[in-house]
């Protein structure tokens, strides 16, 4: 035993396995019962393991900010880079201040009505030192800050930065966490539970809750500031307006990619065999989804554009978000490939009815958040994977009552938050303005709003 | 034949552009440029040095004409970048000499067009 | 025991702890034999350790991919970047797909002839929700994936998109598969081990599995394929094509070498404490790579070429990926060392015999990975380290036994690699075409191929 | 049990659960003594969990070179960029061996003094394949790494190649190890402690170590070498020379802010539940940091710049990095809002006393790292957290004690590094030269140091 | 003397430089151009939205010559633009009044070779 | 009225700049360019292979001015980009005919200041 005195760092490992009895809970009493001194360790190592795995996982989320930061700014002009870094990094900040002294309350306390929480806020939720909860706020930081990043791409290149800062804390603080605690304020303890939750809304890591809140919120702001000068001409006719940098958009896909190898798998917060699974399920998604996105673009477009496919590799992942736990591989194949289908056609229709969203954060997000809550009444398969006893999903044998729970749960959370979004995007309009004036806009957010050059000494046609 | 010349602000150049299309003049070169003029420039501030930056984003035009499309291309040029803000910018007009295109050999005005 | 029920998410840790039976395994009796009952649990934490520890290393892997796609695309021009983001993303799509429906089955299927895989296609090696298999074939799939993608560069800048798509199908699902099987089918279980395998070939993460195989292809398509338009000039003599973005590049260099740490030490697929011996070699034969590499350059060219330098660091890389789990630090460093010089002189030997590799993938993967399994024939010291009771590499008394399998398997996929790759490549030449246009190539393969503009607003000379 | 062996590659898992006694240790006796057996597994998994935290500590960690290199690069000029890669890369590189080879003996060896090790040299420091001292040796090069780095940013775009290289050699071989042994030394084993730790020092992560050593030595550095060409105007006037890629910069820092997680979490070298703890105290010092930078340069600048925003992010974290283990998430709000202030401050003043930092290295590392070793002292809260008795922060009800430590600390490293790196520079200022010729610098390094182009075809104004 | 401006296909301009070689002509400068002219675009679709791109990629050159060179010049132009397909582009002869030579301080035809 | 063209090393923008400023000379404009001359290039060593660039840095000036200001212009060019070695650059003298001033539409001498 001698030589393990060596290794530990701060004691922590011989605490761990001489003092884990007292660390981890009264009732593993070492001396007088062994077996159950026993059963306390292992149950110990176990939930270290789930708390490592969680935090690994909430890591690769947040990576997913860089994602998001680097698909953004690679799909907008030369002359907006620094501002939508800025609003990519500062959506993080406010949004996690927020989120953790105020917005984290109302997702997971205790639940009044099955809708709001109602303790736990300025930050009473902690009990111990190495306990869970801290792991928990942790992780389900990273998943707030997700939904609220996602609408500065729609928005992006022409909103007031300021204005943005305001709408990211309301986001963070208000609308994500009370739509968090209809299908997941379970997670945290008895008594949290949502009313969607109760209902049996499928959403295991968050197709609807995240994406789909995200992407109509999204979908509101695009709509209340109206397209970009110089997107639709007056005949109606509609304009490219290229991104300026397609490898660091691809970087970003890729890393949004790897990030939600955290978001799907890491839903799980437990280290345990079905992350395989779920990896595995996710990947096939995103693949699918990248393939259909490419032969769609192609047929329908003539050429094999990059910036349709990454945007099919991330319809993709977020349509195989919410079913990652409940379907088979094939189901993965099938609903990746029909959301990267989808992504190009959105992508179209929004030109057509002259919604402008720089990114395509609407096509990604709202459609495909919507589309991959819809498949799971539809490919949840859990009895082919053994995970119980039924299935519920439609081409399973699962009738149509996960399908109609799914259906109801997408309605709700579009009129909150497509509904909220727009009452608060109309409200600051009409208060502290929404949107750069004109001249602001031809110039450059970098220039206007920060005095920034994001490139500079790099030749750049910035009428473009 | 003139070469006409013309620095003007970034953004105006799609209206230049479609004022020259407006008068049937569609050939035309463009460069980036940076310009220093009674435009003082802007004060920029990065990491909190406030400088004076007084090489401003420019566009150059260069539009080959024959000589009576040379009033034309100005007012096209005018009509299009002037905001009657400072740093609306500058025509020169260039003699020239000689045009020739090199897809047919073809010299002169009727090479310009 | 209460507090323990709010922690779980779906109540995978209680069914974890109190089911973990009926899951993992039916020999766990937990009432009638505490002492087995026990060891079951401590065994079901250490497989969902393995497992956790195996997905955070693919997903490691994974991130190769990015890496991959930096570096290509760094080392090449602007106007070709898009199209390989694209072929990049592309491989990993059609590969992951390919892999997953056919080519497992040939790499880990029962085995014939020690040659080849034969059962198990379209996806049917999953038997448990929360098993091993998924866990396996995610981690298999991130491996294929990067033997695949090493040949877009040096296809770069002049191959047919489509053409390309088709070769990384082929290569997914039916060459790296049958190489994969021979020297690491038997991975999965009885009966499917390969023929290499049964010899005591030794690659531990793929040195040769992955990189020679990779490289060996990438030298056939390069042939194949002829030089690009510039160069080389009529007299015989060279022309430097520069790379537009070393920035890229480098970033590209430290994320492929992030990923290493998923894919040598991930290949323990076992969370156990040989990982940190495996990463701290890996460490080593990277760093002293790069080092000979600067030296080398510097002393050959005159100056220390960034571009080279990274070479030198993946080719230290590569070579260390076969021994990394046999050699001892200072084996590694050594092998590092030849790996870096090695690349360098490979890369000048190339452009000597007008065989054009626009990013040294040749020179990295091919030349190293050649290096990396002869090495384990010199430096392997299992002894010296103490896995095992006698060592295998020359220099440490092994003999030369291991020397010759380890050539002998080299010969083997040399043959399989680069003859496959030379047949593909030129019966798609001769048909379908695997080369675009003299036109097309000066003006561009983002332009032609794809309609995009990588780099809109930027002013770059796209003749150079 | 029969299914089990299907799992295994190369047998880890059959041997660790049947033979971790003999591997992991003799005092596990299976067959006689079925507790202790049992003991030593669980035992043994948790500790191959601690392996594998570690082991992706160290590897996040790795990946903040890339982050390094990226904030670097952005805010230097194109002219230079592959010379700041070049310099990432290779500090990493020869440090890296310099601290295998010879530092990792300074610092982790048998104590002399309290002052430095004395043994351990040539890396004797390995007993076993998969013992912990591999794992260890990994984790704290990485450390080491990150402390040779953080000078290249304020030596950079005048710095000659060769001199940068040679000095990070000593720092990797000498300067930091010898540093690191006064606090930190004793983590490795009995009589190994440092002079600082037996007073209690307490800098959980590293900002003392790690980067207010860093910060010094950077400080030292710019100093020495004097202001880039064209920074101060004759009159005392100051220029800015503004930093070529914000976008790569924003990556860089997010990039580094993934890695924190590993160097602050990771630090435990355990994976316990104190991760998650630490791990969310970290997130919100950062997430405080850059809002206060961003208000702070809001109100004294008239714009929020994105380049000091993000310094505002790095002061956060470097400012929390010591208190991590000891503080609560108030007291991280607070300590990162003062960083985010302070960093501000500290660019602000270090321009008016005209000393060239073009990144920010000495705000953010000297300065706050500073601050960070004073803030334990101020806010440490152990008995709060429960992981003490009593809290040792003046704030807490500590006293003044750990406070005095705190400063006495401080005021040791920077004579040590301030000192010492003052010493180095100068010395190779006077003999081999530490900066280039004028014309050298005004044309560039990339050119003139290595013959390349960061940015080939691209049009930029290189004169700015 | 003579400032003779070109507009060229970018992948054409080792060509030219070559011609130009060949006729002993080794000074020039070069420039980064967008031009807009008969030949009327391409077609570029980014996201789905066709857009007629009527700016393309050009290069600009610029050779200050002595009278006597301007027919060589041209002539070598031509020979490494041409291709015979719209979009080959455009030479401008200008007349230049004076050439300095920084270096030395010569003028007039001394300081142009 | 004159347009005078110079083409200068980059790191001597500042210089000339600051020189022209002390002469009153304050509208320029600047673009980027590759040049070549007598200046033979350089040596880039990419990937182990000795290229001769013989395209360097440039950095093109664009100044209309006044008759009587060609003599000072030309002479700040000189003090500022001359630095006696190979590649200091070259300025030409271009007649111009007209200048106009897009924000107010003066003419001439008028408008070029
Ligand atoms: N004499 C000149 N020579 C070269 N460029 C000029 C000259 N005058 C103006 N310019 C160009 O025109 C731009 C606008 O000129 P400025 O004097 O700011 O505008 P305004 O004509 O409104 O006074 C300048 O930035 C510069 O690029
Ligand atoms: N009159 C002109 N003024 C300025 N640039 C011109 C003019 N005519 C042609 N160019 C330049 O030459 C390029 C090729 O001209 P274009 O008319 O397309 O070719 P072609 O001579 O084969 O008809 C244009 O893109 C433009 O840059
Ligand atoms: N005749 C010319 N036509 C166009 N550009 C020229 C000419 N002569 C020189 N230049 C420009 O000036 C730069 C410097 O010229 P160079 O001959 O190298 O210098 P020097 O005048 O010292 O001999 C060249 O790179 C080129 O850009």
């Amino acid at each position: 035993m001698n030589r393990i005195l060596k290794w530990p760092m701060l004691g922590a490992i011989a605490l761990l396995l001489f003092g884990a009895g007292s660390l981890f809970g009264a009732d593993a009493a070492p001396a007088s019962a062994p077996k159950m001194a026993t059963a306390a360790s292992v149950e110990t190592v176990q939930i270290n393991l789930n708390i490592v795995w969680t935090i690994v996982g909430g890591i690769l989320v947040f990576a997913m900010q860089a994602g998001f930061a680097l698909v953004e700014t690679g799909f907008t002009r030369a002359k907006n880079a620094a501002n939508i870094m800025m609003k990519n990094l500062m959506d993080f900040c406010t949004g996690s201040l927020a989120f953790f002294l105020i917005g984290s309350a109302f997702m997971f306390g205790k639940t009044a009505w099955g809708l709001i929480g109602t303790d736990g806020f300025f930050m009473n939720v902690f009990h111990e030192a190495a306990g869970w909860n801290w792991t928990f706020m942790f992780f389900q930081t990273m998943f707030c800050a997700t939904a609220a990043t996602i609408v500065s791409g729609a928005m992006a290149e022409r909103t007031k930065f300021s204005s943005y800062l305001i709408y990211s804390i309301i986001v963070s603080a208000f609308i994500y966490p009370i739509a968090g605690k209809w299908a997941w304020g379970g997670l945290f303890g008895s008594g949290s539970a949502g009313w969607l939750e109760s209902f049996g809304f499928c959403d295991f890591a968050g197709s609807t809750v995240v994406h789909f809140v995200g992407g109509s919120l999204a979908l509101a702001g695009a709509i209340a500031l109206g397209p970009r000068i110089g997107k639709f001409n007056a005949d109606g006719s509609i304009n490219a307006i290229p991104g300026h940098n397609l490898v660091i958009a691809t970087l970003g896909v890729l890393v949004l990619w790897i990030g939600w190898f955290g978001f799907n798998p890491g839903s799980t917060t437990a280290g345990i065999g079905d992350i395989g699974r779920i990896a595995l399920i996710t990947n096939l998604g995103a693949v699918s989804g990248t393939v259909a996105a490419l032969a769609t673009a192609w047929i329908l477009l003539g050429k094999p554009d990059l910036s349709m496919t990454l945007n099919g590799a991330l319809a993709g992942l977020v349509a195989i978000t919410a079913p990652c736990n409940t379907v088979t591989p094939i189901g993965a194949i099938l609903i990746g490939a029909i959301g990267g289908a989808l992504v190009i056609l959105s992508v179209l229709a929004l030109d057509k009815i002259h919604i402008d969203d720089p990114v395509g954060a609407v096509s990604v997000h709202a459609v495909n958040g919507l589309w991959g809550t819809i498949a799971c009444g539809l490919f949840n398969a859990e009895a082919v994977l053994g995970t119980a006893a039924a299935s519920t999903g439609l081409f399973y044998g699962g009738g149509f009552r996960q399908l109609g729970v799914q259906f109801m749960g997408a309605a709700a959370y579009f009129v909150w938050s497509f509904g909220l979004g727009m009452l608060l995007f109309l409200a600051m309009k009409h208060t502290i303005g929404l949107r750069v004036e004109e001249d602001e806009e031809l110039k450059g957010l970098d220039l206007v709003e920060h005095g920034n050059d994001a490139y500079a000494g790099f030749q750049i046609f910035i009428n473009e | 034949m003139k070469l006409i010349i013309a620095y003007i602000k970034p953004e105006r150049l799609n209206a230049v552009k479609q004022e020259l299309f407006k008068r049937e003049i569609y050939k035309i070169s463009v460069t980036t440029a940076l310009g220093c003029g009674r435009q003082k420039g802007y004060t920029k501030s990065y990491r909190g040095v406030i400088n004076e930056v007084n090489l401003l984003k420019k566009v150059r035009l260069a539009i080959g004409v024959n000589d009576d499309y040379v009033d034309k291309t100005i007012e096209a040029i005018k009509a299009g970048a002037c905001t009657g803000t400072i740093g609306d910018g500058k025509i020169f007009v260039l003699p020239m000499e000689q045009c020739i295109r090199i897809r047919t050999g073809e010299r002169g005005t009727e090479a310009i067009g």
